[in-house]
């Protein structure tokens, strides 16, 4: 199917299938339950599950298949959202025109810095690119407000041109008139699920990175940038040019980066100059080796689990602590509740860097190692053995 | 004509001259080798040969065109392949993998962006990374990562990595080097084989005499970074520079 | 003239704390291979053991004064600390007003433990692992060691200041012929730069004089081979982590005075700090000195009006600015070793 | 094509309404709600959306405990705070419009994109109704813009740069924190009383928006009464020494230095000038002096001794000797042990006004509830006589002008009131050039 051997067209249409049916998936407890606050199947967190597979299937391109660390991916981000809001001001709200200029500026962005920072390797790599981003960050923050509005972030203003703007056009941004924040509902007994638009509209996208980018790891291309990361010195003696092919690497995922910019501002029309900060790019980084890197699904579930926490472990406070352990004994749920509390709400930050400890200690393929060894202990207590060795070879991707 | 014609090389490290004015000839579709005692500078001169490092002065002249100042893989696309003293394969990969690159790199040249086609579907790649593994005896080993293999294997990996490329010039750095006397009686068996088959010039770097007569059709000996003779086989043996020079010279 | 003097101090005092910095992420960095990214938690960790020995030598006793009223109307309490009530209260207070010199010498133990604990108990299961890895466990011990500050200390900065005797700044002016005011430099400062470059210098004399230094330096060069020669290389490299660990901590304890400690103080240092590394090249301990001191005086320049106002926001992107030029002529920073993290 | 925003809660609970609980699904593209998170169900939703992590965490908490204080008096628990001093006597402390006052929190991280997603999440997962709380100004204008598309009321928390009412200003958005205008008109009569008309000034502006109209106002308000500015600094918003910018101060010929920062910043900034000595010097024959136009307590907790003397300007201070104040600091102070933030009196204020404007209005629409505080004038809530004027919809109030303690007899009375100014002295026409740009728009009740 589409060029693809068996085993991926199936890889592929489970990812699909997932895609489609997250809404639903991530909405496990039925509404008005204590356990609703771990529910994640809202417009908001969806949007962002996917645009931020989005950046990390392509960081993974570059990190994962060639080696190359770069700390300042979050620049291209920045530049993807910059780029689509500016055609929001001057042209209209239809994303159609921003998205592949976010794709475009973000690639020449990527190009430039590149260009330069691969004349060196390692650790010299990554403080090049960590120190375009940072300047690229500084700037926006101030010295170049009038185009990008500094620390408000950059958004349309009534006085905008927006010179493409009908009359009856939604004010919000739109796919030819389909507008990113609608939604519908689906209600089933106490369980409520939202289809929203502009999730599937991310989701449809993210489809394709993650298709294209399987091409790639499948592709003599990837292969060679594969080789890269091997032995860059039997590659060299074997006739080929290391350099544009990680050149070509990392314009490939400056551009996933762009375009994830963008849709984030294609799902919310505000630019902010945070997005380039270095923090930004090492939450990337993170989501990469988190979830496995160099695999397929690794990025994705990294993703995934570094938004969910932000997104859902912020918002347990200590009254809805209390309500779950209400029914404990009064002295007793205060403990409780006093010892959770350092973890969720203010604390989630303490959480999130326990599980990176415990993640990286003991899967050290991450999640998606976590993952295999599941389905290995499963086949295994199921069959006996004799399917262990066979997973074993294959590295799961 | 020689297919590498050595003139005059010099290089130096700071105040360390490794090579003096060395002069090599290696003929087409011959089998010469270079030997000399430890630090006489063969790996140096080797290294001068596939861009690695740039000789201070002096020519260094392949098929008739300079390999000065050209960049390792430049010279490797005009047809020179060098096989590594410790093998250098691309270890997170399978064994067939390891052979299809050479091949991509033979038909497509030093840089290609073929990144939608799939490695599956090119026919004429896997059609000869598999001949090249059946002519190494290695298919059997195919799919298995490259760096599980034995050190035999990985050499013998690393030569039909080179092989693919149909090299004119083959370049080995101490083929034999660490091998026990059976795998290295193999490896002088699968040289000449390949010789006889392909007719592919070979400069051989080595320690072991045995290997060096086995297969040499010229022998040059290195010593103190210069080349103190260079002849057929049947009078390097007796020749008394080359005794000088391996048991210490004056004494 | 005396503008440019100042700043010339302003980039020493700076760089002092950079180098200071980037010698103990060096250590580790270069002697084990390892990215540190809780480095600049170790630092921040330095700053709170003043804050804690500040809040010891604080706790009190309380009294309720019927006279007084507290700001709902209840009668104050009164808190004497204990220090005071054990010492008298002329040396009570002068051992809490010195409490940010005292806590080098309570903050030298607690970081080579700290250091110790960290190596044997996590890093030394990461020598092996891709830097990706030591990345990953270390970024998350980092975040671990701050929100543990942060729920023992909050997130707003608590003010350490230094001795009384320090306070105010020290006339250079006069003492070179300039007017009166046009040269002054705060006298912590002045000891926090003086500070710096005896620690600096300890080290460097440290793994250059001694035999345990030397054997440091041969397995930073070479670890395999010193390993074979029958000494335990390990054990050595435990303890320079937890030397690294204290320089780490020295300077964070010296650093409370300059600027109140927050518990994510150590992330706003931790890229600086590699940067300063990066550019000194890696694996070499005088390339991060010197690094240091460079960034910090061309920082100050850069923070001069006469050079903002040619180039406007110049103080934004000089360090990164100047990051790049260097690496791009050379390729391995000003002194770095070849090899060293360059895969 | 119409918006058509839903809500889970919303849904479930109209759904409810109208008979579901049956195992039929049903599938809704709209609702029959008039806007965005309508409460059913006897409970309404408000959000917290303050910086639980990062540098101003200490001071999200405060805020986010004030909040808490305010839901529990709205909802006629605890003393009843302000609810007895308050002027308007819409609110009987059984919740707003009879329904239960709840509370869902999140953390903005102060940073704008953050900010946005957990306001977001609260208005999509958990059906907030109204968004309150934020620390910096960057995210309160990202965030006010988020509320204004989504149809719900945004009160911003600490904001102090002139645009959230200026040019980003929002019919959605409103504003009791005072800005940087007031505080340069507040500060300067009292900055020329006590140290003259004959003053020159250096600034030290942290280089982004809010530093940049904090700048403005205060320079013009001090040129007003007759001061020079010698000079105007930029200093990077990740400066964390600042050493290198206030050396050369003392040479400049200026003999006062104004700090255009806030939080950390200020603290640094701050602490290194007193390090410098610049408070003991003299400059032109007169005392060398330092003005930081913007307090707040837990800045004035970072820099310690430091701002011994040291002149700014506050939106509220428990100090203050009215009866609101009384009554919400005694509340506060029993509860949680400590006085309440100038930022913590502004959100449990604007959380009453909320549900104050609820009341009057009769429903908990948006535009309904905006139209009822659009020029409402009341008092009682701390900060004496106040109009929420109609025109850009910022807050009019008495200014405080405060200065550093000389001797603080504990830990929460280290600024005093120097001033209470008159909230005519701060007042500005709408279209004041600083404030100039932008427009209200209309009020969108999001369905």
């Amino acid at each position: 199917m589409l060029g693809l051997n068996k085993k991926d067209s199936k890889f592929l249409l489970i990812v699909i299938a997932l895609t489609v049916c997250t809404p639903i998936l991530l909405q496990p407890f039925p509404e008005g339950s204590g356990l609703a606050q771990f529910n994640a199947g809202y417009p908001d967190l969806m949007q962002r599950f996917a645009i931020y597979g989005i950046f990390a299937i392509g960081f993974n391109i570059l990190f994962g298949l060639t080696g190359y660390l770069s700390f300042g991916h979050a620049a291209f981000l920045g530049v993807g959202s910059y780029s689509v809001v500016w055609m929001y001001k001057l042209l209209d709200y239809n994303v159609i025109w921003g998205l592949p200029l976010a794709i475009i500026t973000s690639g020449l962005f990527a190009l430039a810095i590149g260009y330069v920072s691969l004349r060196r390797s390692g650790i010299y790599f990554s403080i090049l690119t960590l120190a375009f981003a940072q300047m690229s960050f500084n700037v926006a923050y101030s010295v170049l407000t009038p185009l990008t509005n500094g620390e408000t972030g950059l958004q349309v203003y009534t006085s905008d041109k927006q010179i493409l703007l009908g009359a009856n056009e939604p004010n919000s941004p739109h796919l030819f008139g389909l507008v990113m924040n609608q939604s519908a509902k689906l209600n089933v007994g106490d369980w409520v699920f939202t289809f929203n638009i502009g999730y599937y509209f991310c989701a449809v996208i993210a489809i394709l990175a993650f298709y294209l980018s399987l091409r790639i790891f499948r592709s003599p291309f990837g292969l060679m940038l594969k080789a890269v990361k091997c032995n860059q010195q039997r590659m060299n003696y074997t006739g080929l040019n290391s350099r544009p092919y990680t050149l070509a690497a990392f314009v490939i995922s400056g551009m996933y980066a762009g375009l994830a910019g963008g849709l984030l501002a294609s799902m919310d029309p505000l630019a902010g100059a945070e997005r380039m900060q270095w923090t930004a790019s090492g939450e990337v980084v993170l989501m990469t080796i988190l979830g496995g890197t160099g695999t397929l699904m690794g990025p994705v579930l990294g993703a995934g689990f570094i938004k969910y926490f932000e997104n859902i472990f912020s918002k347990i406070n200590e009254t809805v602590l209390h309500s779950w352990f209400s029914w404990l004994p009064d002295g007793m749920e205060d403990a409780i509740v006093w010892v959770l509390h350092f973890f969720v709400g203010k604390g989630w930050h303490l959480t999130l860097g326990m599980l990176f400890m415990l993640i990286v200690i003991f899967l050290p393929g991450g999640l998606v190692d976590g993952a295999s060894r599941i389905r290995e202990w499963y086949k295994n207590r199921k069959g006996g053995g004799a399917a262990s060795s066979e997973t074993s070879t294959t590295p799961a991707e | 004509m020689g297919i590498l014609e050595v003139q005059n090389v010099n290089k130096s490290f700071g105040g360390l001259k490794a090579l003096q004015n060395v002069n090599l000839n290696v003929e087409e579709g011959m089998i010469h080798a270079i030997i000399g005692p430890n630090g006489a500078g063969k790996s140096t001169l080797l290294n001068c040969f596939v861009g690695k490092l740039i000789p201070d002065t002096g020519t260094v002249m392949f098929d008739g065109h300079s390999l000065l100042g050209k960049k390792p893989h430049e010279i490797n696309q005009t047809g020179v392949s060098r096989v590594f003293q410790t093998p250098e394969i691309f270890g997170d990969l399978t064994v067939f993998e390891n052979v299809m690159i050479p091949c991509f790199a033979k038909r497509d040249g030093s840089f290609r962006m073929h990144a939608i086609e799939k490695v599956e579907a090119e026919v004429d790649i896997r059609d000869k990374a598999e001949q090249m593994l059946i002519d190494v005896d290695m298919i059997d080993k195919k799919e298995m990562n490259a760096n599980s293999l034995s050190r035999g294997d990985k050499r013998r990996l690393e030569m039909a990595m080179c092989l693919a490329q149909d090299p004119k010039l083959l370049l080995l750095d101490e083929p034999t080097a660490g091998m026990a006397r059976a795998d290295t009686n193999n490896t002088i068996d699968l040289l000449a084989k390949i010789q006889g088959q392909r007719d592919i010039t070979m400069a051989v770097i080595e320690h072991d005499m045995h290997v060096v007569f086995s297969l040499a059709q010229k022998i040059s000996v290195l010593a103190q970074g210069t080349v103190i003779v260079e002849d057929l086989p049947e009078n390097i043996k007796g020749h008394p520079k080359v005794q000088e020079a391996y048991l210490g010279g004056a004494h | 003239m005396d503008a440019i003097l100042l700043q010339i101090l302003n980039g020493l005092d700076k760089g002092s704390a950079y180098a200071l910095i980037a010698l103990g992420l060096t250590l580790i960095f270069g002697t084990l291979g390892v990215v540190n990214f809780a480095h600049g938690a170790l630092f921040m960790i330095g700053s709170f053991c003043a804050v804690t020995l500040q809040k010891i030598l604080n706790i009190s006793s309380i009294t309720i004064d019927e006279t007084q009223k507290d700001f709902l109307g209840n009668p104050l309490k009164v808190k004497t600390p204990y220090v005071e009530a054990w010492f008298g209260e002329v040396t009570g207070q002068a051992i809490i007003n010195w409490s940010v010199p005292l806590a080098i010498l309570f903050a030298i133990p607690i970081m080579l433990l700290v250091g110790f604990v960290m190596e044997r108990g996590l890093i030394k299961h990461f020598y092996k692992r891709p830097h990706a890895d030591q990345i990953l466990v270390t970024f998350g011990l980092a975040i671990v060691l701050q929100e543990i500050i942060k729920a023992m200390y909050g997130a707003n900065p608590i003010p350490t200041p230094a001795p009384d005797v320090f306070r105010g700044s020290l006339d250079f002016g006069v003492l070179l012929g300039f007017d009166p005011n046009a040269v002054i430099y705060p006298y912590w400062r002045l000891i926090y730069f003086a500070f710096s470059t005896v620690v600096i210098a300890a080290v460097f004399s440290f793994l250059q004089f001694t035999t345990f230094g030397m054997v440091v330096r041969a397995g930073m060069a070479d670890r395999e081979t010193v390993g074979l020669l029958g000494i335990n290389i390990d054990k050595r490299f435990t303890f320079m982590f937890g030397v690294a660990a204290a320089v780490a901590g020295l300077a964070g304890v010296m650093y409370t005075p300059i600027n109140s400690p927050n518990y994510h103080m150590g992330m706003d240092f931790l890229v600086l700090s590699f940067v300063v590394v990066v550019v000194g090249g890696m694996g070499s301990l005088p390339g991060a000195v010197l690094a240091g001191f460079m960034l910090g005086i061309l920082e100050s320049f850069a923070s001069m009006n006469e050079i903002k106002s040619i180039i406007p926001g110049i103080d934004q992107i000089i360090i990164y600015l100047v990051a790049i030029v260097i690496l791009m002529t050379r390729p391995r920073g000003l002194m770095g070793r070849k090899g060293v993290m360059e895969e | 094509m119409s918006h058509i925003k839903t809500t889970r809660r919303g849904v479930l609970k109209g759904g409810a309404a109208v008979g579901v609980g049956l195992a039929t699904p049903t599938f809704f593209t709209s609702m029959a709600n008039a806007y965005t998170n309508a409460p059913t169900g006897g409970s309404v939703t408000l959000g917290f959306n303050v910086p639980q992590t990062g540098p101003y965490a200490d001071e999200g908490n405060d805020e986010l405990l004030a909040q808490q204080l305010a839901v529990a008096h709205l909802n006629g628990e605890g003393d009843g705070g302000c609810l007895s001093t308050f002027t308007s006597k819409a609110l009987k402390g059984n919740g707003i419009l009879g329904n239960k006052v709840t509370f869902v929190t999140g953390d903005t991280q102060t940073k704008s994109d953050a900010a946005r997603a957990s306001a977001k999440s609260m208005i999509e997962k958990d059906g907030a109704i109204m968004i309150n709380g934020g620390s910096s100004s960057g995210v309160a204008i990202a965030v006010q813009g988020l509320c204004q598309d989504a149809g719900v009321i945004f009160m911003a928390g600490l904001t102090h740069s002139n645009d959230t009412t200026g040019k980003d200003k929002k019919a959605n958005g409103f504003r009791h924190f005072f800005n940087g205008y007031m505080s340069g008109a507040a500060l300067a009569p009292v900055l020329e009383k006590e140290y003259g008309k004959d003053r020159r000034a250096y600034h030290l502006t942290a280089d982004y928006t809010w530093g940049w109209t904090q700048q403005e106002s205060i320079a013009a308000a001090t040129e007003g009464v007759g001061w020079e500015t010698v000079n105007n600094v930029l200093t990077p918003l990740a400066s964390t020494d600042f050493s290198s910018y206030i050396a050369p101060v003392l040479n400049s010929g200026a003999d006062v230095l104004v700090l255009n920062h806030y939080g950390g910043n200020m603290v640094n900034s701050l602490t290194n000038a007193i390090q410098f000595g610049l408070l003991d010097k003299q400059v032109n024959g007169k005392d060398f002096k330092i003005v930081v136009p913007l307090y707040s307590e837990l800045m004035a907790a970072g820099a310690g001794e430091n701002i011994k003397g040291v002149f700014g300007s506050m939106n509220w201070n428990w100090q203050l000797q009215d009866d609101g104040t009384k009554a919400f600091v005694k509340s506060f102070g029993e509860k949680y042990g400590k006085p309440p933030s100038n930022s913590a009196q502004t959100c449990y204020a604007q959380t009453l006004l909320y549900a104050d404007a609820c009341e009057r209005a009769g429903t908990h629409n948006p535009c309904g509830v905006a139209e009822a505080l659009e020029g409402f004038e009341f008092d009682g809530l701390g900060n004496g006589p106040t109009l929420y004027r109609a025109d850009d919809h910022q807050c009019f109030k008495d200014v405080l002008v405060v200065k550093g303690a000389e001797n603080p007899t504990n830990a929460y009375d280290t600024l005093e009131i120097v001033e209470k100014t008159p909230r005519a002295q701060v007042e500005y026409a709408p279209d004041h050039p600083m404030f100039a740009g932008g427009a209200l728009g209309d009020c969108n009740p999001g369905a």
